[in-house]
């Protein structure tokens, strides 16, 4: 056999061995294609069809002529209230994601740390299950112990009978609580994956250096943590951004949301170009928060003293 | 055994269990259904589904668009023998009408107004939506062409083509401290009125029917001064049906007399479109005191809207809801 | 500390679990219109065994939620093995597509899709619902397999190798084994986005052919009965007792050792 | 005053006994390594002074304060993990720097004590990398520069070089030991090695299953081992056993050991165990008469290993005992395998231990 | 025939050369350590004759077969990892079983045969037990036994040492050794540590950066280290300099070193490198004159570092070069820090380097 047959260089530090036949890259495309392909035909392709769609000046259905046109972009400027339902929407967002960083880092801290084994295990699939149920039906559900009169306000009052109403149901913050409901299983997720790498002797040695548990936290387990906090802050703001089922039923008056205005272009007003440019331009807005969040992330963490 | 697939609002007459097992018994006929959740979501469903269904639901206002795109056929009435006892006001309604050919039959009609709770005054106008009394007690229908409607009548505008939309806008924002909710379904608003949420709110006709006959909610429908907003929903075989004969049988079946009365009386339901039905009632019956015959002759129809007015209603009820969030 | 850690854990339980205990309780509620004060009844789960539509949809969708799982799980998992073990150019951007059928509203998407299958032939019914399910849930699989594959040392494979396995072999009889329970995770996790999917299904599902959180969502339109409760109770504590049967019966990777 | 007393320290972790009625002290200064097997409870007691354990009874006190309910933070240790366990997203100046700043110690003042703290360790101009682009041994500095610019009171180090190869390891150890020297800081060291022990301590602690079975100075240690374990844990070890009559000890082929003049003999026709070091033992080839006064044994070479500066024959003695001597490579001459070789050595390096034979 | 050649191998990562040209052979039933830095190319080597890696040029044989394009489970290698790489869901049993199975023996042979190799390794009785239930020591030699059980044509050891103790890996030297010897096993084996290298091997190979520069028998390699690379990766040596003049180096200070009689000197007036061993010198205190025909350098003790079995003096020689001597723990007696002493070593441990000074 003749030395020098030019072989597929596959060999990696981890080994990916010389064979005969199959060069390695055919396996890893092998592997590769079913997810991506099925990605490309289910996801990518009609979201391109969608973008396309965004630039219409109708939904290409009915017996409109298409002629292609920018406006919806323009709608921000067109129609100025959308900003103040965007704004309202990135706060709500932004308290979502930030309420559920905070329950879901403790959550994933208190899993990574107090608890073992089987215990653990257990935990984190009842923290999954609550979504082996639908949606809708939990949503609704809390609109059983929110509104005045419901589940909270008899609890309130089996312990303090003469008190009034706490239910708060059809406002901001029971949107956000729903939402919060929803979304917190990824960010436990997430974070818990950052935080049981995190080292004991780490935290020990910032003790014996004198740190107490805030400064812990701080400085140690909370930047540690950051990527996983970073990705669950994506898997929530993001789509709590898109949400419409929430501000629709926990929302009433003020649940007015772009979820909700992007839903009514979509199901009510026929307007898919509309409801699509609003989608990329808010996904846009998100990715361009995300881009300078983590700029300014890493910058703090490359040049704090 | 023939097989048709109607399209419909789920729970909207066409899929009450006895009726189609009658309706089986009689013609062999099997009826199977798939639901929409809003109108331009049933035109799309015509649209990508060609060949899946026999008979489609549509509300007057869009029959034209319909008719003009090609998704539904003129209705061959020979094959409706109950037609016959249509309102002729309803049967040749001229939201019907595309090309000189009549696309639908007439099915049932009701009226959009206002609900109020048993015992609260009832409101002389849509005015009392804004009243100070109903703070945080009204509840709105979340739909942009009933919602303009409200604004047209109450500003003296014709609710199809109202000409001045900012008085519209002014109107609906002026309700802003008494809106709590805005429903979307007949389910929705009488879970809320149950719970004591609002006294006071817009609402279909036939829905307060069933909401006091078998929900046993206490409400009271009324048309204030400004007038009801009508409405008018037809059958309609659509192009590309397997089987429009079959349809044809199935849309005279649902203008029976016998069916409406069943269907009135057990479930609760909108005006027939046929006078020969509504008759069969007794004089006093809910339906019959809500859905005065007279009002046929006086009352406005919802008609077709063209492309950009829809779009510019859309646009107004967002920002009035936005006003509402705000 | 860990005492105070364990009693937050209960406390986010009992955050997580409160709305669905209140869903099970008002299946046992009398009012339709489930109004309070509370009382018991048993008639929502006789009325559900004649609601052959709910039971209908309620098996669909707990046949394509497998079908979802077994899918997605195989080839998120071969995704995952992919991009955890081999040197791939432009890693970080396949990474990174896995974002956005995750991230994008799944109303867009499901529009999306019922265009883009209506234009392609593709259509509606199971077919599709299963595609875009998958689609949905393969990001997923690939996260949480992929992290669990960071866990297993790469070595194990070339030492199966040194005694004769080809990679192939190597893979099923070490790696696989030890990847179990992650990928049992994965599975669970898209089962869970599969049975709580409703608008794609929503746009994808044909008269013929829907899903119970379809039918729940058209409901909401109808008349959302309690019988919604009883179905989904039965859905969950049916899933709380497989979850509970194979962790018992069926623990891959740590092996039915006796200690 | 920063010597570390040690009182009837137990800790037990449910049924089982990890450290049992432990009473030592750690003087001012003096530089101790805790020595034993694996499980033999040296990091627990390491962590009991640090803190990060709470004895079940006794008391921990440091310099004239009783800390043994004082919480680690504010006990003013410096601590060296294994594993260094460094902040990995902090540079090397921000790991320093942190135990400063819980002292409230920030801006200049900071700066020009992390600069001597970084001097110290012989990593000036490392400060802003991250611990990913340090070697191994540069994180291990890094650690120590972190313990040491606190200015503790006493620095623990467990196994601080146990990751490092052998060639580093030296050189830390060199390190080690002129920095503890230069800052005279109280310091325990846990380590597994016990020419690490013997190479850095002032005092050297075997601990074996919960106790401290001997300590005291490490050529006391090395070369008056009390009992078999402390002899076989602390460098290899040849035993004998035989019959003690008149300060000499009879093996069973009849060769005599003199005992040394410093050991209080047993009292006669006792079974004692000696212990002889390899490299206190002289080899020659052949059967050959001994010098007056040193002990003398027979023995054949079974194997030679070479190590570059050093030999190791193993051997088998005529008693049957296996033996193995260790020879400085000086001249470059082997003893082939197979041969008859004749042992000696003096009798003051005949170890008689404590043990029953 | 299962010796191993390797031909004008060289592999490249990207634009870093990581082998280049490497010729060499590992005969039949030898025992080979690759020895050399971290980075040098150990383990890539060891890698590409497993197969892990393809040369990007040059030809691997085995035997006398080609095995340069054969994949890894075709070449009937045994390979035993760094980290054990045991199987952690199999027992003792299925782990040492896999191979078998692989090559379809199955049943009542493969069971006597595990048992043969669970007994050579000295686990019987432990097959039942999982990876995680054995101590480092006993996982080590249970990877051992699933590479051995197949009958390897060659046996690979990628640093199998390094994550035990210092006891149970001089234990496990033994042993690899004992079980080598008796199989006949062709072996490589990767170290980092030059006494193990040295202990075991019949050859020595030294990588630096991708290139062998200098292998042979461990005497060799110790005794004549042919660059200062090489003498000072290989133990501890002692480097002087100093101008040639008729076979005699003389340093800075003007002390004359006599070299070897066997070196070949260098001509007149060249500057050069000389090495000596720590342990080939002798060390008395005070300024003492040499016997004659031997070396003698002044010099004063700095340190004196205590190991138990060995002594370490560390020095600086009067031409102010430092220097590092091991003398053997024989009698007890420690040369205090500051004295003056006279080293004394014989001309034929002057080793002269090739290097240019
Ligand atoms: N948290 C704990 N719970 C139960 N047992 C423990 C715990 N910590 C330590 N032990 C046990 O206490 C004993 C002593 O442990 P320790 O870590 O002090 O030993 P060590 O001497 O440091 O050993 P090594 O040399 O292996 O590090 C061991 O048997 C160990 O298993
Ligand atoms: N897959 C790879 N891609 C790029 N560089 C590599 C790869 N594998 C090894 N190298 C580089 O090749 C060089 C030699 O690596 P190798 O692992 O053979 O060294 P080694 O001698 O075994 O070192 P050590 O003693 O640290 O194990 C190193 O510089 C390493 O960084
Ligand atoms: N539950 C279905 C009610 C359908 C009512 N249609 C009314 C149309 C008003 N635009
Ligand atoms: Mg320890
Ligand atoms: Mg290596």
């Amino acid at each position: 056999m003749p030395a020098d047959i030019p072989v597929a260089s596959t060999g990696t530090p981890s080994g990916v061995p010389a064979r005969r036949g199959i060069p390695g890259s055919v396996a890893t495309i092998a592997l590769l294609l079913p997810s991506y392909a099925w990605l490309l035909l289910a996801v990518f392709l009609p979201l391109c069809t969608m973008f396309v769609f965004s630039f219409m000046n109708a939904t290409p259905m009915g017996k409109t002529p298409i002629v292609f046109t920018l406006k919806h972009y323009q709608a921000f400027y067109t129609q100025p209230y959308l900003v103040k339902i965007a704004w309202d929407s990135l706060l709500m967002g932004f308290w979502a994601t930030l309420s559920c960083a905070i329950l879901g880092f403790f959550a994933a801290l208190a899993l990574a740390r107090a608890t073992t084994g089987r215990v653990r295990e257990t935990l984190l699939i009842l923290i999954l299950l609550p979504f082996w149920t639908n949606g809708l039906v939990r949503v609704f559900s809390w609109t059983m112990v929110l509104r005045e009169g419901g589940f909270l306000d008899m609890l309130l009052h089996s312990v303090l009978p003469d008190a009034g109403s706490i239910g708060f149901l059809y406002t901001r913050p029971a949107i956000v609580l729903g939402l919060v409901h929803g979304y917190l299983p990824y960010m436990i997720l997430t974070c818990y994956i950052a935080l049981v790498t995190i080292d004991d002797s780490i935290l020990e040695a910032a003790e014996s250096l004198g740190a107490r548990w805030w400064t812990i936290l701080g400085k140690i387990l909370v930047p540690l943590a950051l990527p996983g906090l970073t990705t669950g802050a994506v898997l929530t703001f993001v789509p709590v951004i898109g949400a419409f089922m929430e501000p629709r039923i926990l929302g009433g008056r003020v649940g007015v949301t772009m979820g909700t205005v992007i839903e009514d272009q979509f199901t009510q007003a026929f307007n898919w170009p509309l409801g699509a440019a609003l989608s990329f331009t808010m996904l846009a807005v998100v990715l361009a928060i995300f881009a300078t969040f983590s700029g300014v992330l890493r910058r703090n963490s490359g040049a704090a003293a | 055994a023939t097989k048709i697939t109607v399209l419909n609002w789920q729970g909207y007459g066409t899929d009450e269990k006895w009726a189609l097992e009658k309706f089986k018994a009689k013609t062999g006929i099997e009826v199977v259904h798939d639901y929409f959740s809003s109108e331009p979501e049933m035109l799309t469903k015509l649209r990508t589904n060609p060949g899946a269904y026999d008979v489609v639901l549509i509300n007057s206002a869009r029959t034209q668009q319909a008719a003009n795109e090609g998704l539904i056929v003129p209705v061959d009435f020979a094959g409706v023998p109950n037609s016959a006892n249509l309102s002729p006001e309803l049967k040749d309604h001229a939201n019907l009408k595309f090309g000189g050919k009549t696309f639908g039959v007439a099915w049932v009609w009701g009226i959009t107004s206002l609900a109020i709770r048993e015992g609260d005054k009832k409101p002389e106008s849509y005015a009392a939506l804004a009243d100070p009394a109903f703070k945080g007690k009204v509840a709105l229908f979340d739909d942009a062409v009933t919602g303009v409607a409200i604004g047209a009548l109450l500003s003296g505008q014709d609710m199809n083509n109202p000409s001045d939309l900012k008085a519209v806008g002014d109107k609906l924002k002026g309700f802003k401290d008494n809106v709590k909710l805005l429903w979307s379904s007949e389910d929705q608003w009488n879970k809320s009125f149950a719970a004591k949420e609002f006294d006071l709110s817009v609402y279909w006709s036939g829905a307060a029917v069933r909401s006091k006959r078998n929900s046993k909610l206490p409400v009271e429908f009324v048309v204030p001064k400004e007038g009801g907003i009508g409405w008018l929903d037809n059958l309609c075989v659509p192009a590309s049906a397997p089987n429009a004969k079959a349809a044809l049988d199935f849309i005279n079946y649902m203008i029976d007399p016998d069916f409406y009365f069943e269907w009135a009386t057990k479930v609760g339901a909108p005006a027939s479109a046929s006078a020969a039905a509504m008759e069969k009632l007794p004089a006093d019956d809910l339906n019959r005191v809500i859905h005065k015959q007279a009002y046929l002759k006086t009352m406005t129809i919802q008609s077709a809207l063209p492309d950009d007015r829809r779009e510019a209603f859309n646009n107004l009820w967002q920002e009035v809801k936005a006003s509402y969030a705000g | 500390m860990i005492a105070l850690g364990k009693f937050y854990l209960l406390a986010i339980l009992v955050f997580l679990y409160l709305p669905i205990i209140v869903m099970m309780a008002m299946g046992f509620n009398d009012s339709s219109l489930y109004e309070l004060p509370f009382h018991f009844t048993t008639k929502w789960y006789v009325a559900l065994a004649d609601n052959s539509q709910l039971i209908s949809s309620g098996i669909n969708s707990v046949v394509i939620a497998l079908i979802t799982a077994v899918v997605a799980t195989v080839a998120g998992t071969m995704a995952a093995v992919a991009l955890g073990r081999r040197v791939i150019r432009g890693k970080s951007l396949l990474q990174l597509l896995l974002l956005p059928p995750i991230a994008i509203p799944w109303l867009i998407t499901g529009t999306a899709m019922l265009v883009f299958f209506f234009w392609t032939g593709i259509g509606r019914g199971m077919h599709a619902l299963i595609l875009g399910h998958v689609a949905l849930a393969i990001p997923y699989v690939v996260l949480v397999v992929g992290t669990g594959l960071q866990t297993i040392r790469a070595d194990l494979e070339e030492a199966a190798m040194s005694l004769g396995s080809t990679p192939v072999h190597a893979f099923f009889s070490v790696t696989l084994p030890l990847l179990a329970p992650s990928i049992l995770g994965a599975a669970l996790f898209a089962f869970a986005v599969s049975l709580d999917q409703f608008v794609i299904s929503y746009f994808l599902s044909t008269p013929g052919f829907t899903t119970l959180p379809v039918q729940i969502y058209s409901a909401i339109r109808k008349g959302f009965t309690p019988e919604i409760n009883a179905i989904s109770t039965i859905l969950l504590l049916g899933s709380m007792a497989v979850i509970v049967v194979f962790a018992v019966f069926a623990r891959p990777g740590g092996n039915r050792d006796k200690r | 005053m920063t010597n570390v007393k040690i009182n009837s320290v137990a800790k037990n972790y449910g049924q089982v006994s990890v450290l049992s009625d432990i009473t030592t002290q750690f003087p001012e200064g003096s530089f101790t390594s805790l020595l034993g097997p694996s499980g033999s409870g040296k990091t627990t007691l390491l962590r009991i002074v640090a803190g990060f354990v709470t004895p079940d009874s006794g008391t921990v006190s440091i310099g004239s304060r009783n800390v043994t309910n004082v919480p680690v933070w504010a006990r003013n240790i410096g601590m060296v993990f294994q594993s260094y366990a460094l902040f990995p997203h902090m540079t090397v100046r921000e790991n320093v720097a942190f135990g400063l700043a819980r002292r409230g110690i920030k801006g200049a003042e900071a700066r020009s004590q992390i600069d001597r703290a970084l001097e110290m360790v012989r990593l000036p101009g490392f400060g802003d990398r991250k611990p990913k682009q340090l070697s191994g041994g540069q994180q291990q500095r890094v650690a120590l520069a972190r313990a040491l610019v606190i200015q503790p009171s006493v620095l623990l180090l467990d196994e601080p070089l146990s990751a490092l190869d052998r060639r580093l390891r030296q050189e830390m150890q060199v390190e080690l030991k002129r920095i503890q020297r230069e800052t005279g800081l109280t310091t325990v060291f846990v380590t597994h090695d016990q020419e690490e022990a013997l190479a850095l301590s002032d005092q050297v602690a075997i601990l074996d299953r919960g106790q401290i079975v001997q300590m005291g100075v490490p050529t006391d240690i090395y070369e008056k081992p009390k009992t078999r374990f402390a002899a076989e844990f602390l460098g290899d070890t040849n035993f004998l056993t035989g019959t003690v009559s008149a300060r000499i000890v009879t093996l069973s082929d009849g060769t005599a050991i003199r005992l040394a003049d410093a050991e209080v003999a047993p009292s006669d026709g006792q079974s004692v165990t000696l212990a002889v070091r390899p490299e206190k033992i002289r080899i020659v080839e052949g059967v050959a008469d001994a010098e007056p006064g040193l002990n003398r044994l027979q023995a054949r070479v079974t194997a030679v290993i070479y190590a570059g500066a050093a030999l190791t024959y193993v051997l088998t003695a005529s008693d049957g005992t296996p033996f193995k001597i260790f020879a400085q490579n000086t001249t470059g001459t082997i003893i082939p395998e197979g041969a008859q070789v004749t042992l000696t050595w003096e009798p003051k390096h005949t170890i008689l231990l404590q043990d029953q034979a």
